[in-house]
């Protein structure tokens, strides 16, 4: 019971901090000076037309390569506890019964489908809202309806890594580029900007996105398969 | 209409906050989790809202001439958005680790791992 | 004219979310709160399209997109679980 | 008149406060889970009220499948746990 | 740093990749079990996604028409059993007309059976009758079969909750007759006719 | 001054909202699950149909988006429905005293035999805690 008071009277605490912060917090009219920065330069300077994709590829690459390097260790953490490959043949022999036909059937018309929506996210990241982050879950998310599916369905781990490191090492090989050929680290300008709103545009923002989107599809895809080649305790 | 996003995020943090503070099963814990992470989320994006104001994307809605003056602060979406995702990943590590400590336990309760007392 | 038909609607399906809720949050078995669950998320795809049409920004139908075509699987996540078959 | 927005602004808010206290309260794990996919669901919705199609495109695509089957799926592994 | 470490992965992973492509001749899935599309399905899949390409960026720019190409042949050959709309379709006339009918007379079910629900959802006494009942199928096609369960499924009052064989297994909120044939003349014939043109 | 299209589009929405209230009301009123799924599930699914009809009225351009989003609606709700109904179906959950025949039951029950082992595995875990 003490510790429950205990619990009580730090939420207690916390509470009467958000309420302070509450009552003396005024909303801004107007965009302080590093939003302004970002609204009026990025169509120039980046090309993009959706600001919050130049803030995280261009302006903010480096933290951008740091979030795609922790989910790289998640992904990593995951597989290494979960040691797969211990029971790879094992895992095969849980006796599961299909799916129904309907679900089944359905499935294969969507996957597709979940594929194509996520392509077009990551491939429009700069126009649209959406970007390699969202476009990498869509497509983890197709695996996952397979998963649903067919829990018994055999996925190729060595792929899922090829696709992994192969677009992890071209985002970084156009980061290195653009020191040499552009203006620094991640620079965008390696290819023209083009007109704003086309889809060939903003430099090779679309390129970096397509790539953070299959990594990160690939990370989330590694995680779901290495969970779900755990066995039935 | 931010009040009332930052009331419902600091009330969802209190609940979080609580429900894994007080559960004894580990993944209510992590259910209790998402729910605080959700609503510091929803706190961040309240703060980078102005009223009245639109996207921050350039279309024929918005062009370039009036960004400044008719789009929001794109800062905290650029960092909620990575929030989310890293929240994803902390998930899935967390479910990882309870999944194996139930592997070695046989159980979830948290009053069961002793070693972990303080 | 317009505007206060679309008034009218989002109060409508403001309503028919509420009951939804309220099933979600009564619910006596589990399997009625998934569907009740099922009808919020449908009905949470009508609000992205009324947000759309008020704020006049075509883009967020992308969001609408995703909701409908993800939506979904946490509905069959919770009923593959339910019938057992992980 | 009221304004629309803020109204279903307020109308999120109360179904993802009740969301959350479902699944706080209630005794069943699925049910706290599919809850909390709920809040996170709802959430998304009102990222798109607040102007930001980016995070609520990121929360839809992540808050309803993938969190969902990640918890379902160790649930279902840890079936036998009689400690609830 | 990471950029070392995903070297090191990359030469690693280089060569398990080599073996993978060869050991997994479809790329993504294993294909052991499960039915291969043929030329002609996988050609028909193709054009539909791209027409889905097109339509989800509302242009034919030349330069959008070409990443779509692309992309959708990535997916056509990674996914490669899967299903389109117009897979398993009868490329005739007669099919393309029984479609726009079929379209037609969905939609018209649609509102009919709508509006019989909302009069048993307003009316206080609930006038109900629910219960599972057996119907059968000609159909033979999956994208025709999984088009039937889909309509008597969105049709208010009626859900299909199993497809066994040639039989399925409908929820009424109002039974009318539990024989067999009757209900299949009720429920499913009205699809049926259509459905069975246009994929057989 | 609208144009008659403007009103076109406006009355669809607050028809589509409408078949979202009675679906709402339907969730609510219903006395069991499988007359739950068919009052929420369908009923809603035409609403949202004829809301993006709507749109598409108000805002001619948007036309494709939403054209997509009805079709992903049309093939993922009733996948939803089905697969849920089935697990409940699996699940044994007590039906309304006014079901009159369920065929599909004494299909199963036929069959169970063969499946038995399976779905005592699943039930017995679970029950436990679904009644509680």
């Amino acid at each position: 019971m003490i510790k429950r008071a205990l619990v009580l009277l730090f939420l207690f605490a916390l509470g009467t901090l958000f309420v302070e912060l509450l009552l003396n917090y005024t909303p801004d009219t107007e965009l302080n000076q590093t939003g302004r920065y970002y609204a009026e330069h990025s169509a120039q300077d980046i090309g993009t037309a959706n600001i919050t994709t130049a803030i995280i590829v261009t302006y903010r690459g480096l933290d951008t390569l740091g979030e795609v390097t922790v989910l790289f260790l998640t992904a990593a953490i995951v597989g290494v506890l979960l040691g797969r490959g211990n029971h790879k043949g094992k895992s095969l022999q849980r006796k599961l019964p299909p799916s129904g036909e309907l679900l089944t059937t359905g499935s294969y018309l969507l996957v597709p489908l979940i594929l194509l929506l996520g392509a077009y996210v990551f491939i429009n990241g700069h126009l649209t809202p959406g970007g390699g982050f969202q476009g990498g879950a869509i497509i983890a998310s197709a695996i996952l309806l397979m998963l649903l599916t067919d829990p018994l369905r055999h996925f190729s781990h060595s792929l899922i890594a090829a696709v992994e490191s192969i677009s992890g090492l071209f985002f970084i090989g156009i980061g290195v580029l653009g020191i040499f050929y552009a203006g620094g680290f991640l620079d965008n300008r390696l290819l023209p900007l083009g007109e704003l709103g086309a889809l060939f545009s903003a430099g090779v923002i679309p390129i970096i996105y397509s790539f953070i989107g299959l990594k990160v599809g690939a990370e989330f895809s590694s995680m779901l398969v290495n969970l779900s080649e755990t066995e039935d305790t | 209409m931010i009040t009332i996003a930052m009331v419902t995020g600091f009330i969802l943090i209190l609940m979080g906050l609580y429900g894994a503070l007080t559960n004894p099963n580990i993944l209510r814990m992590i259910v209790s989790f998402t729910i605080a992470n959700t609503g510091v989320n929803i706190v961040l994006v309240a703060v980078g809202y102005i009223q009245g104001r639109t996207a921050p994307i350039l279309d024929e809605a918005v062009p370039v001439a009036e960004a400044a003056a008719r789009i929001i602060d794109p800062t905290p979406q650029a960092l909620v958005l990575t929030a989310i995702v890293i929240g994803l990943g902390v998930t899935t590590l967390m479910l990882t680790y309870a999944y194996k400590l139930y592997e070695m336990k046989g159980t979830l309760n948290i009053a069961k791992f002793s070693e972990l007392k303080w | 004219m317009v505007e206060s038909l679309i008034a009218v609607a989002a109060a409508l399906t403001g309503i028919a979310f509420l009951f939804a809720l309220l099933r979600f949050i009564k619910g006596p078995s589990t399997f009625d709160r998934v569907i009740a669950f099922d009808v919020l998320t449908v009905i949470s795809i009508t609000f992205i399209v009324l947000s759309a049409l008020i704020e006049e920004r075509g883009i967020y139908l992308d969001v609408a997109l995703v909701y409908a075509l993800l939506s979904f699987l946490g509905v069959i996540a919770i009923a593959r679980y339910l019938e057992g078959r992980f | 008149m009221i304004e629309i927005m803020p109204a279903l602004t307020l109308l999120f808010a109360a179904a993802m406060i009740g969301a959350a206290f479902v699944a706080i309260r209630v005794k069943q794990i699925s049910i706290a889970i599919l809850a909390a996919g709920l809040v996170s669901l709802l959430a998304s919705v009102m990222f798109l009220f607040f102007a930001a199609p980016d995070v609520a495109m990121t929360e839809a695509a992540i808050g309803s499948g993938l969190t969902t089957f990640l918890f379902f799926f160790v649930l279902g592994r840890v079936r036998g746990d009689k400690h609830d | 740093m990471t950029a070392i470490g995903l070297i090191n992965r990359d030469i690693v992973s280089y060569s398990n990749q080599c073996i993978a492509i060869k050991q997994y001749g479809e790329l993504l899935l294993d294909t052991k079990t499960r039915p291969k599309n043929g030329v002609r399905k996988r050609a028909v899949l193709f054009v539909t996604l791209l027409l889905f390409w097109v339509m989800l960026n509302g242009t034919l720019a030349v330069d959008s028409f070409i990443v779509g190409i692309v992309v959708s042949l990535a997916i056509t050959i990674l996914f490669c059993s899967g299903l389109s709309f117009f897979t398993e379709f009868r490329a005739t006339p007669q099919a393309f007309i029984a479609g726009i009918l079929y379209y037609i007379y969905f939609f018209k079910e649609l509102i009919k059976a709508n509006f019989r629900l909302a009069v048993i959802v307003l009316s206080p006494l609930m006038p109900i009758k629910p219960g599972i009942v057996k119907v059968r199928t000609r159909l033979k096609s999956r994208m025709g079969r999984l088009m039937l369960a889909n309509s008597i499924t969105l049709t208010p009052g009626t859900l299909t909750m199993e497809i066994d064989g040639e039989w399925l297994y409908v929820h009424c909120v109002t039974v009318e007759s539990t024989d067999i044939d009757e209900a299949t003349a009720q429920i499913v014939a009205g699809f049926e006719s259509y459905l069975e043109v246009m994929y057989g | 001054m609208e144009s008659l299209l403007d009103i076109t589009g406006g009355v669809l929405l607050v028809a589509g909202a409408v078949f979202l209230l009675l679906g709402g009301l339907g969730l609510w009123r219903m006395p069991d699950l499988f007359n739950r799924i068919q009052a929420g599930a369908k009923t809603t699914t035409l609403g949202t149909i004829l809301i993006l009809a709507g749109a598409a009225f108000l805002h001619p351009e948007w036309g494709f988006k939403l054209l997509l989003i009805g079709i992903f609606l049309l093939f993922t709700n009733p996948l939803s429905s089905q697969v849920l109904a089935r697990a409940a179906h699996r699940r044994n959950i007590e039906t309304s005293p006014q079901t009159s025949v369920d065929m599909l039951a004494d299909a199963f029950s036929q069959k169970a035999t063969s499946e038995n082992d399976l779905s005592e595995k699943a039930g017995s875990d679970k029950d436990a805690e679904e009644k509680s």
